[in-house]
């Protein structure tokens, strides 16, 4: 049992440096990476503002001097062969270094250290509340399995299932934000920026004069910690219900099978012919079989560390590791992308060990092997 | 009512003719894809104290439905218990309350399975897995429970039960779990002992120990008895008393073993153990053999259930149901040629044939 | 039957390595047959028995090949002699190709009805399989070859195009004795072909094993756990226990004067359908089967054996004659 | 000896014909499958319904039929005001291609009902074309649903009912053509490591466990903004990325079904390794991904919205749900712009999730019973 996983952390080593190698490739191999959008930016800034170059075209402009260009290529680490680059990257990864912003001129370390509580506090909300609701759904839906509640409850899940989270987000926001039909929530972001903003409760509860600086703008920090709280959860209300949606129909359908499927097994009908309640063969015996399965999501908790969704993120202006991730990618910051990528695949494949981990301790049959 | 269901009262010695359990025009039916399979189909039978039942028959013949039929453990759906009476010391288990059926299970009757493998939870100890079949039916402590437990493992032969108590099912054998189901039926002394196939998936010299272990434990409790539910006859001549013969859904013998193995009334049994090979029977001979298969239960023709696939059948056998007719000394019989030459009637169509 | 030997099975080892460490090395290995030499003659039905586990079903899956494609990986010891006129093969050295004309002579007969057969094809394709492969027949001469078989093994020539979930177990293990039948072999390995069937099924398939025999002049090795069904289908018989053969002889000796202590105890433990037969002098075995990743060293019999002395824990016995004809595995009897 | 009686007596039935029929006897998701066949395959008909090429032209006493063929501008007389729209207004037609010098049957038709000269155009159920702009509007497009667009434009004016409908025909093909290909190349990979196991499988699912650890819609969105976006090639791509659940499934299977004895006996008859593997083992392990087809068509249909919605999936101005959606995150006020694309996804997903439950349960019935 050790053994397996010490394998399988030692099996992490090359997955990485393959997925990371893959990774260095494509942002190499492509054209328009971020030495031609430094030159193109350089030349229209010589060209002043009224060339428009189109595609990486460089049409007229000025030329750029060679040692200029050398500079550039140095910087970007472009001046070396692919795979003599990838590992001077890989070796400052294992320092910890993953360089610095092509667009930001911040190490990326910051850059993302800055955003990851963010992200992870919509995450693991989302996350949380997902289990939290859907393993008794899903117990409920197994119990009553073919009854109207089932019936009922269907819906919500194919409307899980057919609707992407994002898109759920989407009409959120015209919904309960937009004020075209009810005005409940922000329009996104993670709190207030300025006092017409905040929830209604905040605003009656602080003196207005206290909390604005000397430009007569919202400051944030000025207001007392409850109604930062209240101001936060109202900005997290609708992106975490979105996070939850995410997973919601696979996790109640995952448990409502599981249970379903364990309900007939042999050692159910010894426990009642032991003389057993319902209640102790359903909740004791059965559920912590059926659990097995659900415990594996368990380990990508882990992951959720840097989960944010770029795309929900996207929706609700969240400026967290999944929109860094997006900007970065659009804006050809290339190690920022790494430096994304390579957290996320180390987080994901020793999450994954996890899962293999926490399935173990619940089944014994695996812990034992 | 309720001081017959706790264990003290069931020590008390019956007479002999009184039966523990009897069950009467039992039906049990599954919906399947198709329509109804009825598995079981108007069985009656007695089981008295002290002794070893048999139930005998091929698969599909709905003795396995039946024994769980008594403990009402027909799954619901697809299965249904649509008629009979199942009383055990005079109570109609089908109609006390549900948890009244809970003390019976258990506490009553103990059970155990064919598959050893799957009938223990895999994610509980086996300690825990016994106690709590304790302490479901007594009021004892966890100690007292695992002092119990502990017992019982050793009366079954599990050598140092106390640390084994900690270990998980899949740590067992095959022979040593259905050791651990047989204590764990046994743990609230129960009368009756049901069990459904519990050697079809062990090795002979495993199966030999495991029934001997059951007979053992009867012996040690008075006036206990155990239906032991197979398709091996040969392990019912070597264990049972009396033997119920089933076919088709219905019962088609009932006899003691000595009648049942000595002389066969009906023409199945007799088939059943004309084919098995013996030691007495001549090697490379052809055996006899009953022509057809084991029939589907799905839609049965009118008429015997075995008419189609029995040497001795007359027209009448594939129009007219025969009835269980009793013949002299506790004996059944489902057969019109048994009933014909009971009564004394020369069967003048089987000349013709 | 005659003496003459058509396969020679010699210091015969099968073993399977066990993978683990975080290296994934070999960690261990388990011999499912352990140097096992027996001859099956030329006409006679040989029968092998012993619980599960002893590797009676590997010996027979290995004389067909069909191990080292099953399970890669598997390391093969010693030899199989299969006897043509021709002289001498040793079928383990032969690939998937080159044991292409021998699956002509040799073909097996499995003991799961269900899934022996390939549910998407219908029957005329499960048996058209070694005809198509080994005859140069025409479909239709091949149709007419099925529908034949089939009508031989007791089944109607209409069912050709019918599918296997269609038949009851008896009449699926009938559709697999016609495939096994259909390039007329020479050798029928059969591993528990009735075992999985109802009792009054049994003695059909029986019957037509032996119909078959002397029609056609098989030689069979006939596996199985069943003692009395062996000794009747059986000319002589063979045990094994732990992936040893401990007694080799005469089915009728074997059968009613076992030497080997384990065999006497197979035996005992054997239920008759005799209710006079006494319980009492019935010989229980203690114990359990030692796993076979941990076989006791020297007799691997002597953990349980009801004589054992002490070296039998350090000399590994060679099967001997004894004066009832057998051969067996024990020097204590 | 005696031919046995009890022979099947139903006709025979192979395994495919009886999950077959056990689908047909799942009403809801068999008529889902039904509604959903017939709606694609009708898409194909779309223009005869929503589009901008009239039906039926009669002009001087002669029939022309645009939607059959193309007329140039002069077709229906020179120096009419046809002629002068025709050439302002470039036409674009379903697939996106410029068609110029077509006559524009809208002006056209007015045209003609002011002529009054027993000319006529006969339009489709609904006059416009996927990108066709409408700014005839009083205010700045998007418009709300209104009698002439009746689910309102896009912020281009273009009618959203007509590019729902046709982004329903692209949505679906687009799902199917990255299913047909994740589906072959995921069955390929699986079978050889499930099939030939050992060293091959060792390092085959390391590869697949990389491969499936790269951050698919980063590395779309990277690649997709790089190269130029056509249907095939972001097809492709999509592809590219989609096939490791497969293999994984296909690699288990086959690697369950290669250790049964019907596969013990093709190699004791002398089956040959191409024989088994296509013979036997794939009929027999297909059955799990085929059950999952319905909702890996699905998840092909939500990547592309997002896509769409992040701008890098098919080029403007192909008619796209996740562009509309896009738009509407734009313009938070104009609810019509996510409501209704919404509303046509959840319908849609909805019937493939009802076929691939369906399915499913066709493939694999399970009756859920319960003890008490």
């Amino acid at each position: 049992m050790t053994a397996y996983f010490l394998r399988r952390l030692l099996l992490v080593i090359p997955t990485f440096i393959g997925v990371t190698l893959i990774a260095f490739l494509i942002t190499r191999l492509v054209p328009g990476g971020p030495l031609e959008r430094e030159l193109m930016q350089i030349q229209m800034g010589a060209a002043g503002a009224g060339g428009e170059a189109v595609g990486g075209a460089f049409g007229g402009g000025v030329e750029i001097p060679e040692e200029a260009r050398k500079q550039l290529e140095k910087e970007f680490g472009l001046d070396k062969p692919f795979v003599v680059a990838y590992f001077l990257w890989l070796g400052r990864v294992c320092t910890l270094d993953f360089g610095t912003s092509y667009n930001y001129r911040e190490p990326v370390w910051s850059l993302i250290s800055e955003r990851f509580p963010i992200s992870l506090m919509f995450g693991l909300t989302g996350f949380l509340l997902g289990y939290l609701v859907c393993v008794p759904l899903g117990i409920a839906k197994a119990l009553r399995h073919g009854h109207p509640f089932d019936f009922v409850s269907s819906f919500i899940v194919f409307v899980g299932y057919s609707i992407p989270a994002w898109a759920m987000g989407t009409l959120l926001l015209v919904v309960f934000a937009s004020g075209q039909f009810l005005d409940w929530f922000p329009l996104g972001g993670i709190h207030s920026h300025s006092f017409d903003e905040l929830p209604a409760i905040v605003r009656d509860n602080v003196d207005r004069d206290a909390v604005m600086d000397d430009f007569d703008e919202l400051d944030w920090e000025k207001l007392p910690f409850i109604d930062k709280v209240i101001d936060v959860g109202n900005h997290m209300a609708l992106p975490v219900f979105c996070y939850m949606m995410g997973s919601f129909a696979t996790l109640t359908i995952l448990m409502k099978n599981s249970l379903l499927e364990n309900l007939g097994h042999d050692y159910v009908r010894t426990a009642f012919a032991k003389g057993l309640s319902p209640t102790r063969v359903i909740y004791l015996h059965t559920l912590r079989n059926s659990l097995i399965p659900l415990a594996t999501g368990l380990g990508h908790a882990l992951s959720l560390l840097m989960a944010g969704s770029y795309l929900i993120e996207w929706v609700f202006n969240i400026d967290g590791i999944g929109y860094l991730g997006y900007t970065s990618i659009l804006g050809r910051d290339y190690t920022v992308v790494m430096g994304i990528l390579a957290i996320n695949t180390i987080l994901t494949l020793v999450g994954n060990i996890i899962s293999d981990v926490l399935y173990a301790m619940i089944d014994p049959r695996i812990r034992f092997q | 009512m309720t001081d017959a269901i706790s264990p003290e009262a069931t020590d008390e010695p019956k007479t002999a003719t009184e039966p523990v359990l009897s069950v009467r025009d039992l039906h049990t039916h599954f919906r399947v894809e198709g329509g109804i399979a009825k598995a079981v189909e108007g069985v009656s039978f007695d089981l008295f104290p002290g002794e070893v039942l048999g139930i005998v028959g091929e698969s599909g013949s709905g003795k396995s439905v039946a024994s769980l039929s008594i403990m009402r453990l027909v799954p619901d759906p697809p299965g249904l218990i649509a008629k009979g009476e199942i009383l055990l010391r005079g109570r109609d288990l089908l109609k006390i309350p549900y948890e009244k059926m809970r003390k019976v299970r258990g506490g009553e009757i103990g059970m155990i399975f064919q598959e050893p493998m799957t009938a223990l939870n895999p994610v509980f100890t086996i300690g825990m897995q016994l106690t709590e079949a304790v302490r479901v039916h007594e009021k004892v402590s966890r100690a007292e429970a695992r002092d119990r437990a502990i017992e019982a493992m050793r009366q079954v032969g599990i050598p140092d039960p106390a640390e084994r108590l900690k270990d998980y099912p899949h740590q067992f054998s095959g022979g040593m779990r259905q050791r651990v189901m047989i204590a764990m039926a046994l743990i609230c002394n129960p009368s009756i002992l049901i069990a459904d196939e519990p050697t079809t998936a062990l090795d002979v010299t495993i199966q030999a120990q495991i029934l001997e272990l059951m007979l053992a434990m009867k012996e040690k409790k008075a006036g206990s008895s155990i239906i032991l539910i197979t398709h091996d006859l040969a392990v019912v001549a070597e264990t049972c008393d009396r033997v119920v013969v089933m076919y088709g859904g219905k019962i088609q013998e009932v006899g003691t073993v000595h009648q049942i193995f000595e002389e066969p009334k009906h023409p199945y049994t007799r088939g059943l153990l004309a084919s098995l090979p013996t030691a007495s029977t001549e090697r490379k001979s052809r055996l006899s053999t009953i022509p057809g298969n084991v029939p589907s239960i799905m839609n049965p023709a009118p008429g015997c259930r075995f008419s189609n696939r029995c040497p001795e059948a007359i027209d009448r056998c594939s129009v007219e149901e025969p009835v269980l007719h009793q013949l002299p000394g506790e004996r059944f019989s489902r057969c019109h040629l048994v009933e014909e030459e009971a009564l004394g009637q020369v069967d003048k169509e089987k000349a013709d044939v | 039957m005659s003496d003459q030997p058509l396969l020679e099975l010699r210091n015969l080892v099968v073993s399977y390595a066990v993978w683990g460490g975080v290296f994934r090395h070999k960690v261990g290995e388990i011999r499912a047959v352990d140097d096992i030499s027996l001859t099956l003659r030329s006409g006679e039905t040989l029968g092998l028995v012993g619980e599960s586990g002893c590797g009676k079903s590997t010996v027979a899956k290995t004389i067909l090949n069909v191990v080292r494609e099953m399970a890669p990986g598997v390391e093969l010891g010693g030899e199989i002699r299969y006897h043509r006129e021709r002289g001498a093969v040793n079928l383990l050295e032969l690939r998937q190709r080159a044991m292409r004309p021998f699956r002509r002579e040799i073909q097996m007969i499995f003991q799961d009805p269900f899934a022996s057969l390939n549910p998407r094809q219908t029957v005329g394709q499960i048996v058209d399989a070694p005809l198509r492969i080994h005859t140069n027949q025409t479909a239709k001469e091949r149709r007419e070859r099925i529908r034949w078989l089939l009508e031989r093994c007791g089944l109607q020539g209409s069912y050709i195009g019918r599918y296997p979930h269609e038949f009851s177990g008896g009449q699926r293990q009938r559709i697999g004795i016609a495939r096994a039948l259909a390039v007329n072999p020479k050798l029928i390995v059969a591993d528990e072909p009735v075992s999985a069937l109802d009792v009054s099924v049994q003695a059909q398939v029986i019957n037509l094993m032996q119909d078959l025999q002397d029609e056609f002049g098989l030689t069979y090795l006939f596996v199985a756990h069943d003692l009395s069904v062996v000794h009747h289908i059986a000319d002589r018989i063979a045990v094994m226990y732990l992936g040893k053969l401990v007694e080799i002889g005469e089915a009728d000796a074997v059968y009613h004067h076992p030497k080997h202590p384990y065999s006497k105890a197979l035996l005992s433990a054997v239920p008759q359908p005799d209710p006079n037969r006494s319980r009492a002098k019935r010989q229980l075995l203690e114990g359990e089967i030692p796993s076979p990743l941990n076989k006791p060293s020297g007799c691997v019999f002597h953990t349980r054996c009801p004589i054992a002395e002490p070296d039998c824990s350090i000399k590994v016995p060679p099967l001997e004659p004894k004066e009832s004809g057998q051969e067996a595995a024990c020097p204590y009897v | 000896m005696k031919t046995l009686s009890d022979a099947p007596s139903e006709p025979s039935e192979s395994l495919l014909k009886r999950r077959l029929r056990r689908f047909r006897g799942l009403r809801r998701g068999y008529y889902s499958f039904l509604i959903l066949v017939t709606a694609y395959l009708l898409s194909f008909g779309l223009p005869f319904v929503m589009g901008r090429q009239a039906l039926v032209v009669h002009y001087d006493s002669q029939w022309y039929f645009p939607a059959f063929r193309s007329y140039f501008y002069n077709t229906f007389g020179i120096g009419n005001r046809g002629l002068y729209l025709a050439k302002t207004f470039e036409q674009t037609d379903a697939e996106g291609k410029r068609v110029l010098g077509q006559a524009d049957y809208a002006a056209l038709k007015k045209q003609f009902a002011k002529q009054d000269n027993g000319n006529f155009v006969l339009m489709p159920l609904i006059p416009f074309g996927p990108n066709q702009q409408s700014l005839d509007q009083k205010g700045n497009p998007p418009y709300p649903p209104s009698w002439q667009h009746w689910l309102g434009t896009d912020d281009r004016g273009r009618d959203i009912l007509v590019r729902l409908a046709y982004g329903f025909r692209i949505s679906i093909s687009f799902a199917l053509v990255v299913t047909g290909i994740s589906y072959m190349v995921g069955i390929a990979v699986g079978a050889t490591l499930g099939y030939y196991g050992r060293w091959v499988d060792m390092l085959g699912l390391r590869f697949v466990e990389i491969w499936g650890s790269i951050p698919f819609l980063y590395t779309v969105i990277i690649l997709a903004s790089l190269l130029p976006r056509t249907f095939g090639l972001l097809a492709g791509i999509l592809a590219t990325f989609g096939w490791m659940g497969i293999t994984y499934y296909i690699r288990g299977e086959v690697y369950r079904e290669r250790s049964k004895d019907y596969v013990a006996a093709a190699i004791a008859v002398g089956e040959g390794h191409t024989s088994i593997i296509f013979r036997h083992i794939l009929p027999n392990s297909l059955t799990p991904v085929i059950s999952f087809a319905p909702f890996a068509i699905v998840a092909n249909i939500t990547s592309l919205v997002a896509l769409d919605f992040l701008g890098y999936g098919l080029p403007p101005p192909t008619p796209s749900w996740g562009e509309l959606i896009g738009q509407g995150k734009e313009n938070i006020r104009d609810w019509h712009l996510v409501v209704f694309p919404l509303v046509a996804m959840f319908l849609t997903l909805q019937l493939i999730v009802f076929i691939g439950e369906a399915v499913r349960e066709a493939l694999d019935p399970k009756t859920y019973s319960r003890l008490r």
